[in-house]
């Protein structure tokens, strides 16, 4: 394929969305231009969009799929607002997300799907390409079944596997566009049909088609290119947060020399932790799809019991019934790694869809004083990372930890500076070996004067028999205890213990240092809200941010950070719920900024809410 | 479980915790916690490497009182928590101990499913027919009508037969015993012991408090003879003061009877085909008119854990390098790019 | 359940609602809801009377696409919610729609015990052997060694034998049908909707998507007919294209066989020992290679909800007055003296 | 029985505690003196103190079970802090309570019991009675056993049955000590051994024995006599907090007019509300003993959602199971009562002790934003009020109410001051019966605009058949929507229609309305505060108080009360969960006072910390 001849114009960056049917092979397409544009060098963000979770039949607006992807030639934050490009692969692809689309965004049309009868099924009285109705956009109507099908005419490939093949059409025909380097993409198609070499001749073909229809059409006159990216040094990969909080899991287990057993219930958006991790017995994981939630976390507590570090995944629903027995693992001070991937909720909710709502639960739901540590990871990269500290912190203390992900991280992708296992922090912890009391008696509750830990003495140790409970537990001893001065005592040392985990300082990202509007954050707004800040200072608008990875216990200088700003806005994607624990614990008047949608934020929205605090305070 | 070490040479009281044990005086817990300490020398395993996990009730007590590792967990979920264990420790020996209400109403699904997976633990079940610790209410394993503080006109509900359940779960072993009679009871805990897999006891026992006397139909001296049926392997199934009973299969029939004489019924538990273990459990129901102790069935399955185990090896023997070389390798598996 | 009204003169097409059909084109869920819904009209019940309740799954959007009242609950629950509301309305009709992973693994505490107390609902599990909605996961039904998305080495646990769990929990109505015959289907569950008591009715449903072609063998005009096995009441169990298989009980057996010719049993679902159903629910395992459908077990006990409402009826004939006069008579029970 | 010549003073108060085994029958001893003292019109107060929960051998500590009553000739709060009596039927149970008794205090001894071995077993090295540990009280020992037996020679009962019978002995003493009147016991008696006529008459006999013992020894010189207390008029009757809730329970079914249907898994302490409901089927009470408490809220709903009112009793460890299912309870938007009768946790705890520790839980313990009403009785008398409003608001509202009762309102016990039914609120409701919507369509979701309620459609009504869950609905139709704006909407319409629920206005006691310090309190501890307050007040200092009934939504005056005064004080039984919620919502700087002991707050306690921040702000 030549470079051809027509014009090129610098971009800084582009939003591409990708939408079809659940069938079209969106997801691919879109993974495989981020792909392409991680080889070149842009940073990348990227956002699927599943359909809700039964295949609705085909054509209609429930079943539409889509990708988004974001390139750039300097570092970005989100998988961006609005998209540049939109390639409709349906009439209800194009319903469905032509309302994100900017005025002058390029809306690339499958044409031959545009019949009657699946204008009817989205309830299109006439069609958009005929009525004017998309004149603010810049139309190009492709017929993209009947040319794939045309160019691989004579492969030998059935009808079905030649239309299949269009999404490949529009991925060579947007690779063509944006100057894309493709033969990552020619080797994945190899690789994906390894068994069908038919099917690698008629894709590669396919691609090469849409490649060709860019260069010779009239209709694209312009093409881009977007540089790369100016990024750290190093191997880079694209991953997604489930991906990363799997490897996170994988790289604390080696990191700590302890088997991993991961106990899970199969929930959207966690389910993909569980499958990574399936993939990954050779590390000595072991993963078990328990019957239900409650006996995935009590086969972890079981497992931790017995040494190994203990993991469970979920989301929302699955937490919610995991409450007792997370509260057994608080008294019985062991660690235990729960990862909870939000969705929007209350009950059943919108699965597929992302929000925050659960950190209430997370610190507050279960039935007596029973805390614990929680933190969130603030990007897709971020997952790794923040898995390795949720991992940390319960080998460390004892305790169970709560990892709150979300559906926007789980499934966002980004490139990751990929670490080197053998700086990643040494984890590693020592059993009890030999009894700790007078007269050789071991005392399972009897703590480290640093950690306030208690030892963690696993069965098969001879000499350090003993028995522990749900009920409560005498000082040191651990033998059962009504006594009333014990359990204030030992309620009084179980939050004084998760309040004395020792967790970085929060760092506050002010580069003029003359802001007096301080913008907190936590977990997935991360991008959003940096965007935003950056938007905004740009414009001259000087702002703070401060993203909060613990929120239990919080950073010991949250309070002196949030005195030095006149005023504290708090976006979460939820109610106002860090926003209630801030304003609780320094009285600070935080102002609570909240949507709940469904959807990340955006930057613009953000920017817009942000301004006005600025301009107006 | 643990292979067996020669040189030990443990007694009863080695398993002794110094827990004062607090069931009500009278109770059947003691008798069954004395026949455990008693048999648990026998195993020939150290006793780090036995763990005893219950759940809540009376009986839910019992791992306070045992010098081994234990955890009285919370109502229901001992087999789940021990399947964590057990999975992940394939060198102890795990025992759960559990009640009826705690193993068959708020942990029913823990327990069938430990039963279908075949994890390798010994589950204990101490079925007074009663809920002990919160005081008598009625349990799924109360006689239809039964009348307690949660029901004064009477249980609506009919209750499980354990064995039936747990045979219907795809149990591989399962075996039934009395508090009272020691040396049958330490013989189905040596059955269970030695058997690969998920072995389920249930054991009749005395509440005194809540529901005294339940199985004093099969306890008693004057009556016991001609109710209680003990099954031995390869023996013919027979009871009565003279033996004068036998459990028969009426020709044509899927189920067992009674008679006096007749050709009784040699007794398998190794048949594969749980339907006979099924039949020889549907010989008694709440009434205990005929109710056979012993081993009801005892085969051979693969179990879980070893299966996870294998999983484990193989996958392991696949792995090169160091630890962390595996994991550079692993986080580099996918599309790469550098930036120099 | 509710009496049938005479006049009645509904159609399938009454009890489809307004809405859109969401399942993957080709899913076996399309014709089970189509047999339910041409089945409805001959309840003879009119749509208000009638409730379905499901759990979370493919199979649990069921509720939404009938034109009666329906709840699409939370993943497991339906047997606990449908219990609630079958035990304090028993003049309504209760279906609940449940899936493999749905009924047996998150929520098998409450179908076992569900079918122990023997309410009054009609138990309607779609059994594809497969989680649909989550992806592709296996379930407690998959066959052992399944590799899917959370067992890329295979499985490690057995499955349950649905029929057999529910038999094992004290079920009264055990039935067996396939989503494809719609004819068979629609005989199920008529015998379902004319029993009194808990009506477990699996139906083999096939997942194109995820587990395409599970039952292909028992489905596929080819082979099927030496593999599937109707049961009629009152007829020898006989297959085969030329009806030249039987199944037969060899002296002395508990379990069944497959052979050629010989004297076939004759099938009785009315037997009260559950030894024979459990029996016929061994012939066929995850291989399918001998499955019977149709009714296996059909008998009459006493049912929770109608237990309760006779101690309902009783206790409220003792009552006297107008319920204020009730009231205070019952806040005065106790001892109680007057300040003047 | 004669009234003897012995010297009587007049005494305005007394707090009695009867202590011994398990098997001793002080539950029963201490019920009776309550009765007699209501009798005779004393102003009553209870508490009863279990052992933990497996009955522990006879004579060991674990195993001492008491009950201390007190009773006033003036209206009081609390069971008292300090008894002036305690009879001690064994070692242990001395042992047991010696710490909480005041110098003087009088004791009554079995002597009998204070055997070596007894002794021992408790870990007396000496025997108390002799070695002048007891000095500082007036100790009275009193072979209660071999006089019990003595007294009922002759009357052909077994020795076992006789020494039974030593408890109405001490309660023959007790009476006659504090000129109690005597009939109703005796009717007592009679009735409660009705088929063994033995019985009644040696326990008749015990009872005059004691009554006779006080008479002639000289040990007992003094008698005393507590008047009636000035109550208003009315009729009353003592009641446990748990008999009251039960009660409140059948009373709501009466004034709505619905079947109630409970749903309950036995669980200490709330299992004596099942006990006492599936007594009064004769109200068409339905009560459901469920394989386990997602079963029962279950049930529970699936009755609700049949038209019942539908209610699940429990425990903190049952409402952590319940969350999922009143998540869904929330989304289905249908009343619900969940009562949580609060135990020390976390995990198991200790099971027979209070604590207030929950209330976290109730407002945050679900997935998503899952707002509903948590309302908490003051006392046990106010069990049947706030069982009724709980019903109150899950009717008129169609939302989950959680109650949160605690172990001390619910096995304490007051004189109530019985209600008439006809008085008692009306809470009838009406079930859809007509289609709402254009076209004679329903719509499930269309909303009441007073109370923002949907219509309560119940399976039986024609022409209504719609279909509800747990998936996010379209506003109105209720049909499953994943739209974002709905899903925005949603959210914030269950946030406001909890938020708009109307509750009374919080009232504040500040007699001389000069106080500048507030205490603010929740649930059981009224008591306390209350008569921490009165006692500062009496000594010149002044305090406001204020109790919460309804904690979600709160009193919409709540924060002009909190800024009328200078300070704002929280005593909580937990650590601060009550004090989290109003600093963050009022931003006032409430401060915390907690207790975690397991035991309710003493009255003195309360006063000393409270004299405290009076004097020094
Ligand atoms: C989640 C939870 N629900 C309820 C309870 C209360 N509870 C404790 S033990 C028990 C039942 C005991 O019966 P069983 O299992 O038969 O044991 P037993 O006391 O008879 O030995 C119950 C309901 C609890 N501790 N936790
Ligand atoms: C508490 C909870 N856990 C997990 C899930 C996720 N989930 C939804 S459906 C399902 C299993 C579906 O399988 P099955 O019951 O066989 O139904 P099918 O989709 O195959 O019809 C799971 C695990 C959930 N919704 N809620
Ligand atoms: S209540 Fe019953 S089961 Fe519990 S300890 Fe007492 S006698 Fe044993
Ligand atoms: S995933 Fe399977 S079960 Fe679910 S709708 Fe699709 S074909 Fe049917
Ligand atoms: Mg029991
Ligand atoms: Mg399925």
């Amino acid at each position: 394929m030549s470079a051809g001849a027509k014009r090129v114009e610098q971009l800084d960056r582009v939003v591409i969305r990708f939408a079809g049917d659940s069938g079209d092979g969106m997801q691919l397409t879109g993974d495989r231009l981020t792909s392409e544009s991680a080889q070149l060098g842009n940073d990348i963000s990227t956002l699927p969009n599943f359909p809700a979770e039964i295949r609705a039949p085909a054509g209609t607006l429930p079943g539409v799929s889509s990708f988004q992807v974001h390139f750039a030639d300097y570092d970005i934050l989100t998988p961006g607002d609005a998209p540049n490009v939109l390639v409709a692969m349906n009439p209800a692809a194009l319903k469905a997300n032509i309302s994100d689309l900017p005025q002058g965004a390029d809306i690339i049309l499958n044409t031959d799907e545009f019949t009657k009868r699946n204008l009817g099924k989205v309830g299109y009285a006439a069609n958009p390409l005929d009525d004017g109705s998309l004149d603010a956009y810049a139309v190009h109507p492709v017929a993209l079944t009947s040319m794939t099908v045309g160019a691989l005419d004579g492969l030998g490939v059935s009808k079905k596997d030649a239309e299949r093949a269009k999404n490949m059409f529009a991925l060579g025909l947007l690779s063509w566009m944006y100057s894309r380097p493709f033969e990552s993409t020619l080797r994945f198609l190899e690789r994906k049909f390894a068994k069908r070499p038919d099917l690698v001749a008629a894709n590669k073909a396919a691609f090469q088609a849409g490649w060709n229809f860019g260069e010779t059409t009239e209709d694209f006159s312009v093409r881009y290119e977007v540089k790369p990216a100016k990024m750290r040094p190093g191997t880079y990969r694209n991953v997604t947060g489930n991906q990363a909080l799997a490897l996170g899991l994988v790289a604390a287990s080696v990191r700590s020399k302890l088997p991993l057993f991961l106990g899970a219930y199969p929930i959207t958006p966690a389910s993909d932790i569980l499958h990574e991790l399936s993939k990954h017995k050779r590390f000595g994981i072991t993963t078990m799809q328990a019957e239900d939630e409650i006996a995935a976390v009590g086969a972890a507590l079981g497992a931790a019991y017995g040494g190994a570090l203990g993991v469970t995944t979920t989301s929302g629903p699955g937490v919610a019934l995991k409450g007792e027995t997370i509260s057994l693992a608080i008294a019985l001070e062991l660690p235990l790694v729960i990862v909870d991937v939000q969705r929007a909720g209350p009950s059943t909710g919108m699965p597929t869809k992302t929000e925050q709502a659960d950190l209430n639960m997370a610190l507050y739901g279960r039935h007596g004083e029973a805390p614990l540590a929680v933190i969130a990871p603030k990007s897709p990269s971020d997952c790794f990372h923040a898995a390795i500290e949720a991992a940390r912190i319960a080998l460390t203390y004892r305790t169970p930890v709560i990892l709150l992900s979300d559906n926007y991280v789980a499934n966002g992708s980004e490139p990751w500076l990929l670490p080197e296992a053998g700086e990643l922090p040494d984890l590693s912890v020592e059993y009890a070996r030999t009894p700790n009391g007078e007269d050789g008696r071991f005392l399972p509750y009897l703590r480290d004067p640093k950690t306030m830990a208690r030892p963690w003495a696993i069965p098969g140790t001879p000499g350090l028999e003993h028995r522990i409970g749900g009920l409560e537990k005498a000082d040191k001893t651990g033998d059962i205890s009504y006594d009333p001065a014990n359990h204030e005592f030992m309620v009084r040392t179980r939050a004084a213990r998760i309040e004395g985990i020792e967790v970085p300082d929060v760092e506050v990202d002010d580069p003029d240092e003359n802001a007096r509007v301080l913008v907190l954050g936590w977990g997935s707004t991360y991008g959003p809200i940096g965007a935003a800040c950056r938007a905004l200072r740009q414009r001259g608008l000087p702002i703070a941010q401060a993203h909060l990875r613990h929120l239990s216990p919080l950073p010991a200088n949250l309070g002196e950070v949030l005195q030095a700003y006149e005023k504290v806005v708090i976006p979460e994607m939820n109610l106002g719920q860090l926003a209630h624990v801030i304003r609780a614990k320094y009285l600070v008047d935080a102002v609570p900024f909240n949507q709940i949608s469904g959807l990340p934020f955006t930057a613009a929205t953000l920017e817009s809410m942000l301004e006005d605090v600025v301009k107006n305070g | 479980m643990a292979s067996p070490t020669v040189e030990l040479k443990l007694t009863a009281k080695d398993f002794k915790s110094d827990q004062e044990v607090r069931w009500c005086p009278g109770c059947g817990d003691y008798a069954i916690l004395a026949a455990v300490q008693g048999f648990m020398p026998e195993l020939g395993i150290p006793r780090e490497n036995i763990v005893f996990i219950s759940g809540i009730g009376c009986s839910s007590r019992f791992p306070y009182y045992m010098n081994t590792y234990g955890m009285h967990s919370i109502h229901g979920r001992a087999p789940a928590i021990a399947t964590g264990l057990s999975a992940s420790r394939p060198d102890l020996s795990v025992w759960v101990v559990t009640g009826d209400g705690d193993a068959l109403s708020i942990g029913g699904n823990h327990l069938i499913h430990a039963l279908r997976r075949n994890v390798n633990l010994k589950i204990l079940l101490f079925n007074n027919r009663i809920y002990g610790l919160t005081k008598g209410q009625y349990s799924p394993t109360s006689e239809l009508g039964k009348i307690t503080k949660s029901t004064p006109a009477g249980s609506a509900d009919s209750p499980f037969n354990p064995l039936s359940l747990a045979l219907g779960a795809e149990a591989t072993f399962v075996a039934r015993t009395i508090d009272s009679d020691r040396k049958h009871l330490q013989s189905v805990l040596r059955a269970a012991a030695d058997h690969k897999g998920s072995a389920f006891v249930e054991i009749y026992q005395n509440c005194n408090i809540f529901n005294d006397n339940a199985f004093e139909m099969i306890k008693d001296a004057s009556s016991r003879d001609d109710h209680l049926i003990r099954l031995e392997q390869g023996q013919p199934i027979k009871f009565g003061a003279e033996g004068q009973f036998s459990v028969v299969h009426p020709e044509g029939a899927f189920g067992l009877r009674v008679q006096e004489g007749g050709d009784a019924l040699i007794h398998d538990a190794t048949v594969d085909d749980p339907a006979y273990a099924f039949a020889l459990s549907r010989l008694s129901g709440s009434d205990l008119n005929t109710t056979p102790i012993g081993v009801f069935r005892n085969v051979q399955r693969p179990t879980y854990d070893e299966i996870l185990q294998k999983q484990l090896v193989d996958a392991k023997a696949e792995g090169t390098g160091t630890p962390d070389e595996m994991l550079d390798g692993l986080l580099n598996t996918a599309d790469t790019w550098t930036i120099l």
